[in-house]
């Protein structure tokens, strides 16, 4: 299996705040990861390097077998690249127009296409589609901030906190999605903090403090007790 | 060091904002004064029995009178300057005169002819061009009344030179049992008179009367041509003393044949006996200055004679003594701007404005006087 | 003269809408206040004026050379300050500030370029004769000034509405970080609106010696104040809304003008403060949760 | 209206434009209970909290707070009268430091309350004390917002998704924090997806959809509703 | 108590430095100018500084203030002192009557301000309201002209105007308008009476700027509506506040004497690049100081007041 995403001593932060230190991370390519971490340990962060929305201080990053770390955003989007943010949507966007972001560098018709395909599968949104994404409760922007996500029918799918504010059913229904994904190959690196999600994961990655403190797949996170301690609670 | 050998004369000027453009020609002429004086050694100065170089000390207000009033302050208080000289206009001479009178400085006011600042209890206080706004429009309104015309349409920018003489012109009207069928004040920033054009036009009159500034004018000019509606008369007050700068603005055809109030240089007064005459200052100013010659140009010069004169009179420096000197020269001289003469609150009632027609003459424009 | 009056209220709100388009553009995309708006109508307006008068150039004609020198420029100043502003605490109000030191700048630099004095062209320069609109008679010029605005605020909203670019530019107006995160790049996309909103103004520039009349290097204040009276009418960041503005602002101008002119320039102001008032977003806004 | 209950909603309607958000919604909080309010995403639960804490205005309905009308009562007036709330999306005064978002709520609303040093290890904030809180993450953001509540003494809290983006150990500190605040008295409504969260600190549901109540009992009553399976769990419990 | 002592001084030097200021420089006109400008700079700095309410048209409260005083000083008249306090007190109502204009936020509420003040504006130089204002024509109160008891009075309203400034700076009002700017809702939340304070502190900043314009007018006692109207005059109080850094007592004071006192040296000096060099500054200083000067000191950790 080739790399999808690695990087290499990745360093990087907000201005002059240092926030994730000398990082040496692989998702293969087809793999489901899911990244662990308390509040503040830099998922967020993480994620944003890897898509460019930051620049890191030092290290590199490789994707689909190209040094990206000079590259802007956009340019990673293009190469096939997927991000859902926490917010995941443009406030003052109506929903349709938000999807036809997520396919902005798509063909007119291969969008089309994608977005009835989204409607299908999202009915919810079909039945609102001019209607501003800001007014949408939070799990609505949720759903909405996949279906964006997925409009550019990506290889390489970020996804940060796609359950937070989820209510269970859509949560199963989230999952059953992803699982639907992984199924296609699409490579994805999800952060979480919900452990259902650990039934789709093929390797873990637990961040604590800006350092990625563990990767390996999930028996050995559950067999780790200090891990599993801080991230399962005392059950 | 007892006698000073230069004499300071302060004055403000404008490079921007609405009255620059007027500021800055009044300025030149000023400027223009003092460069002859001292090419001839000087002004002779009778307080100090000999000829003294003249310094010009200026600052630009920007045609603000909040900074204008603080610039006064300036050159009073801090320069202590001899001679103090207004900027043009009312609106940057208002705030002169309570200074001026306050540090008991006289204040030799170019063109601020609002008629509110002559007061009997302020003897600081000069007019040197223009008569004061009120006595204006007396030619026009003879002409008026002495061509018959029943129908008179008059358009004024809010403003206390334009209100002035729009309330002289009406009551003269009035007192000849001339109501005028139209009347309207705009704003003194209005640009497009298309509308009000079409309003007048209405009223079905024989002659229009619009008292503006310099751009209100190019403004109602430019509107009647463009417009295609026709007046019979027109009349306006700019032509007759900025008419290089109107007619590059509303073209020659544009102005030919409207009525104005002709001022130096369209209107030569012969019996020049202090400074020079319109000829040589045509010859020279232009040299000198690299400014065209036009009537704000050949105020300013003046209020550089009256100054001399005033130097050549009084036999004391202070400003009180200068005030009397003027007073006594009052009614005697005739400059290129014409009589000098003031009453007693210090304003001009020498001078008359006629008025006068303008006629296509070859490319240009020549004045036809027709009522003095 | 009450079918004049409107009707001329609509030439001129077409012509109003075409001069605070841009303002709007550039408020909606980056939440920039250019209160240099007025400044670059008035280089415009120079423009034309030059162009008229050294090459005897019709401003038709310039207002296409123009359109793309101020897309460059717009661009340019772009990368010169706003990426850099938006670092900061409060960037709507420092841009306030900023593009106020903007307009001293280019009014100084136009005093001493330009000079003080008044100018104009000749009104024939854009057609000399007279259209009949419904019976009414107009200058040529107005109605071909407002033809062409009509066209160009067409331009930008099929730019903005149909386009993706558009789609993009309104991405980036409501959330520039999240339309980076979908792959935009926020700052070429801005740069542009930047580049069109000045070009823009200056078209609407090219055009006002035929509109406002007479041009001066300060007569940019003015005409800032208006453009935002006109926008906020319509509703900030709204272009559409421009449009509505544009119109309402012409027609109660020309009807104050010819009933009341003493009051007519309070006209921009009242409806400015009433429609604030009664609907703060603008006729056309719409508001968003905030809890 | 029985003096027992601190909160009754009786026949509360809220719409946006044509869009009906809460539509007769009625139910009553009693003296330190811990109310869950859950339903599916857009069902209206944060409308119903805005209402509530006086952010929006009910379209129709009825409010009391403690026996008074609260209906047209501003939300300043409702925290001095002992009502408080913390934000699905966080709400810090993110210029100020950690103390003076404390300090602040502290000095306007003088009741009964916890000392600043005591919330702020309460909400494990005690070392950022003079951080500005717009450094803060989101979830220490979110607990500031419930520190600012208790330093106004609150008889009612309204707590919407704090446990939002928390891992399994944080939603047990949590837990144990919030059900501290219930034994000391005070009343909550919690809005949140969890089940095992909303599990371990309630008693009684209220489950919403569309703007409407579909159930009101035990969770796991609700559990085994049909409707509420349907619309809100799905398949499995989790 | 230090911090006290520290706004106390600042403000004793402040409000010496310009008793005694005409001995050193003659130009008192530039010395009044320079308290108009401060005391409307810290008006400013009561509502931006502290709301976050950027007023761009301030200037109207400050032309209510001065047509008030003199149409009370011309018409009724009263002393001029009384008149400044009836200028004042006008300008208060006008506030009263705009407040509604706090519903909006952000550059809505600056230009809504801005078209207030410009209505103002246009119905006080109305020509049609000439019996009352003198419309376009201005006002002339050379019966009352005294420039140094007007200096003296303006002295005392700065006073005031810097002790309010002092007292917000370190009062729980003051923390609580600050906390009202950050995020309203939770201000609420808070228990802050949301409305009420940011309505005490635009009226507050009308009264200020309706007793300066008042002094002001006895001052310059010959004015047009477009001197007392003038929009820079807000313009310049919003760049000195920002300069110095809002939400503090010495930030305006350095704004003000750096600013106007560049506007004075190169205004005199060099006049035709003033405007050039003014306008380069105000960009760099934007881009290079968002905010202010006082911003300098705090990331040195001084705590300045
Ligand atoms: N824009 C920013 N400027 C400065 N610091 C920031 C910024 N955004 C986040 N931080 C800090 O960076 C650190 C890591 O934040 P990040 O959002 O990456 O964490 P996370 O793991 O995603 O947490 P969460 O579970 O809350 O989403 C935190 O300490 C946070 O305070
Ligand atoms: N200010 C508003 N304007 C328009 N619609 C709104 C507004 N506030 C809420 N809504 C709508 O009301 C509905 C209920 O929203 P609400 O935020 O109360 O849902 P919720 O139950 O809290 O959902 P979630 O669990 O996802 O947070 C949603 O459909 C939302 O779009
Ligand atoms: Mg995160
Ligand atoms: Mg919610």
């Amino acid at each position: 299996m080739s790399q999808a995403l690695s990087t290499c001593g990745l360093s990087s932060g907000y201005g002059p705040l240092q926030i994730l230190w000398d990082i040496d991370f692989v998702a293969k390519s087809a793999e489901t990861l899911v990244l662990l971490g308390s509040n503040g340990a830099g998922k967020t962060t993480f994620l944003k390097t890897l898509v460019g929305l930051i620049r890191p201080l030092s290290g590199e990053i490789t994707c689909l077998e190209k040094r990206v770390e000079t590259w802007s955003a956009d340019r990673r989007i293009r190469m096939g690249i997927s991000y859902m943010s926490e917010l995941g949507v443009v406030p003052s966007l109506s929903i349709a127009e938000n999807l036809t972001l997520g396919g902005y560098f798509q063909p007119n018709a291969a969008r089309k296409t994608q977005l009835n395909a989204m409607y299908d599968r999202f009915p919810d949104l079909a039945a609102r589609k001019r209607t501003l994404a800001g007014s949408l409760s939070g799990g609505q922007r949720k759903m909405l901030g996949i279906a964006k996500a997925l409009m550019s029918k990506p290889a390489i799918l970020l996804l940060d906190e796609p359950s937070a504010g989820l209510s269970p059913l859509y949560v199963t229904q989230m999952i059953e999605l992803l699982r639907g994904l992984k199924e296609e190959s699409v490579t994805m690196i999800i952060a979480e903090q919900n452990t259902k999600f650990l039934e789709l994961a093929d390797r873990v990655s637990v961040m604590e403090n800006g350092r990625l403190s563990f990767q390996g797949n999930v028996e050995d996170l559950t067999q780790d007790d200090t891990l599993r301690h801080a991230y399962f609670g005392i059950h | 060091a007892k006698t000073p050998n230069q004499l300071v004369i302060g004055t403000l000027y404008a490079s921007s904002g609405s009255f620059a453009t007027s500021s800055i020609s009044s300025y030149d002429g000023l400027k223009f004064w003092a460069a002859t004086v001292d090419r001839q050694g000087g002004v002779y100065v009778k307080a100090l029995h000999k000829k003294v170089k003249i310094v010009i000390k200026a600052y630009n207000d920007q045609s603000s009178a909040t900074t204008a009033a603080t610039l006064y302050n300036q050159l009073i208080t801090m320069d202590k300057v001899n001679v103090l000289v207004s900027d043009f206009g009312s609106v940057l001479t208002s705030v002169a005169v309570p200074i001026a009178q306050e540090h008991h400085q006289l204040l030799f006011d170019v063109t601020g002819t609002g008629a509110s600042f002559f007061t009997k209890s302020n003897p600081y206080l000069v007019l040197t061009s223009l008569p004061t706004s009120a006595i204006w429009p007396n030619s026009l309104a003879n002409y008026l009344v002495k061509q018959k015309t029943k129908r008179v349409a008059v358009l004024y920018d809010t403003n206390d030179f334009d209100q002035s003489q729009y309330n002289t012109l009406v009551s003269r009207l009035k007192a000849a049992h001339i109501t005028p069928v139209y009347t309207g004040g705009v704003p003194t920033s209005t640009t497009n008179y298309a509308i009000i054009d079409h309003a007048i036009a209405a009223s079905n009159p024989q002659a229009v009367v619009e008292f503006g500034y310099p751009n209100n004018d190019i403004a109602f000019l430019q509107s009647l041509n463009a417009n295609g509606v026709h007046f019979p008369k027109v009349f306006t007050i700019f032509p007759g003393q900025q008419l290089q700068l109107m007619q590059q603005n509303v073209g020659v055809s544009g102005l030919a044949n409207t009525l104005t109030y002709p001022t130096p240089p369209l209107l030569q007064y012969n019996r020049v006996n202090f400074g020079m005459p319109l000829s040589a200052f045509e010859k020279q100013f232009p040299s000198v200055e690299h400014h065209p010659v036009d009537f704000l140009t050949v105020a300013g010069y003046n209020a550089g004679l009256i100054i001399q004169k005033t130097l050549e009179t009084s036999p004391t420096l202070t400003q009180l003594g200068m005030r009397h000197a003027v007073n006594s020269f009052s009614g005697t001289l005739n400059t290129i701007d014409g009589q000098f003469k003031i009453d007693s609150t210090g304003a001009q009632i020498g001078e008359r404005l006629p008025v006068g027609q303008l006629i296509k003459r070859g490319n240009g424009l020549a004045v036809k006087f027709l009522q003095h | 003269m009450v079918a004049y009056t409107i009707l001329s209220g609509l030439l001129f709100g077409l012509y109003f809408s075409l001069m605070a388009i841009g303002l709007n553009l550039i408020f909606g995309v980056m939440r920039m206040v250019n209160l240099a708006h007025g400044d670059f109508i008035m280089l415009g307006a120079f423009a034309a004026f030059f162009a008229y008068t050294m090459w005897n150039m019709n401003p038709l004609v310039t207002m296409l050379v123009v359109f793309f020198l101020f897309i460059i420029l717009g661009g340019a100043l772009y990368y010169l300050v706003v990426p850099r502003l938006l670092r900061a605490h409060d960037p709507e109000m420092l841009s306030l500030i900023l593009f106020f030191g903007l307009s001293q700048i280019i009014q100084a630099l136009a005093v001493i370029a330009f000079g003080n004095n008044q100018r104009s062209i000749d009104y024939t320069a854009l057609g000399s004769g007279t259209v009949y609109l419904f019976g009414q008679g107009f200058e040529e010029s107005w109605v071909v000034v407002a033809s062409v605005s009509l066209l160009a605020i067409i331009l930008v909203s099929i730019y903005l509405y149909v386009t993706k670019l558009g789609v993009a530019t309104r991405a980036v107006m409501s959330h520039r970080e999240e339309a980076a995160s979908a792959g935009i790049s926020v700052h070429r996309v801005s740069a542009y609106a930047m580049g069109i909103g000045l070009a823009l103004a200056a078209i609407a520039g090219v055009f006002s010696p035929f509109m406002i009349g007479s041009i001066d290097p300060t007569m940019g204040t003015d005409l800032t104040t208006t453009s935002f009276a006109i926008i906020i009418i319509g509703s900030l960041g709204n272009p559409i809304g421009t449009i509505v503005g544009g119109m309402i602002y012409g027609l109660s101008l020309m009807y104050m003008e010819s009933y009341q002119p003493s009051w007519s320039s309070l006209v921009p102001y009242l409806l400015l403060f009433i429609i604030l008032l009664l609907k703060p977003s603008g006729l056309l806004g719409r508001r968003m949760r905030n809890a | 209206m029985s003096p027992d209950y601190v909160l009754s909603v009786v026949d509360v309607t809220k719409t946006f434009g044509s869009f009906t958000a809460l539509q007769g919604m009625s139910f009553h909080v009693k003296k330190g209970e811990i109310l869950g309010l859950v339903g599916p995403n857009g069902s209206g639960k944060t409308t119903c909290m805005n209402v509530i804490s006086g952010s929006y205005r009910a379209d129709r309905g009825s409010l009391h707070f403690m026996g008074k009308n609260i209906q047209r009562t501003p939300a300043s007036k409702l925290s001095h009268m002992g009502m408080n709330r913390t934000f699905q999306i966080p709400r810090p005064f993110k210029g100020l430091t950690v103390r003076e978002n404390l300090q602040i709520a502290a000095t306007f609303v003088r009741r009964e309350a916890m000392g600043l040093e005591e919330i702020a290890s309460f909400i494990g904030l005690e070392d950022s004390l003079d951080k500005e809180s717009g450094m803060l993450n989101s979830t220490q953001q979110k607990l500031l917002d419930l520190g600012r509540a208790l330093a106004t003494g609150p008889t009612l809290l309204l707590v919407d998704e704090l446990g939002a983006g928390m891992n399994p150990h944080e939603l047990d500190i949590t837990i144990e924090r919030l059900q501290r605040l219930a034994k000391q008295g005070i009343s909550m409504i919690v809005v949140e997806h969890l089940m095992s969260f909303v599990r371990q600190l309630t008693e009684r549901v209220i489950v919403m959809n569309a703007g409407k109540e579909i159930f009101e009992g035990t969770l796991d009553d609700a559990v085994r509703n049909e409707e509420v399976v349907r619309v809100y769990l799905g398949g499995g419990t989790p | 108590m230090r911090n006290r002592l520290k706004a106390g001084s600042v403000l004793l030097v402040t409000l010496l430095l310009f008793a005694v200021g005409t001995h050193i420089y003659s130009n008192e006109n530039m010395w009044f100018q320079g308290m108009v400008y401060l005391a409307l700079a810290q008006g400013i700095n009561i509502l931006y500084g502290f709301t976050g309410y950027l007023p761009f048209g301030y200037v109207g409260f400050f032309g209510t203030g001065a047509y008030a005083a003199s149409l009370y000083m011309t018409d009724f008249h009263t002393q001029p002192i009384v008149a400044i306090l009836g200028g004042g007190a006008t300008a208060l109502i006008v506030g009263l009557l705009l407040s509604p204009l706090l519903r909006l936020s952000g550059a809505y509420f600056s230009i809504g301000s801005l078209a207030a003040s410009q209505m103002i504006y246009y119905t006080v130089s109305n020509p049609a309201l000439q019996a009352v204002t003198n419309g376009p024509y201005g006002m002339n109160l050379e019966a009352f002209y005294n420039p140094t008891a007007s200096y003296a009075v303006m002295l005392v309203i700065l006073a005031l105007t810097l002790f309010t400034t002092a007292y917000l700076r370190y009062s729980r009002t003051g923390l609580a308008l600050r906390a009202t700017r950050e995020d309203a809702v939770s201000a609420a939340m808070a228990g802050i009476p949301v409305v009420r304070m940011r309505i005490m502190a635009w009226l507050l900043s009308a009264l200020i700027a309706g007793l300066v314009g008042g002094t002001f007018a006895w001052h310059i006692s010959v004015f047009y509506p477009n001197t007392v109207f003038d929009l820079n005059v807000s313009i310049f109080a919003i760049v000195f506040t920002l300069f110095g850094g809002g939400a503090s007592l010495l930030g305006p004071i350095i704004g003000m004497f750096v600013l106007y006192g560049l506007y004075n040296w190169i205004g005199i000096s060099a006049p035709q690049y003033f405007q050039l060099i003014y306008g380069v500054l105000i960009v760099m200083l934007v881009l290079f100081l968002p905010n202010g000067i006082m911003s300098l000191f705090r990331k040195k950790g001084y705590d300045v007041p």
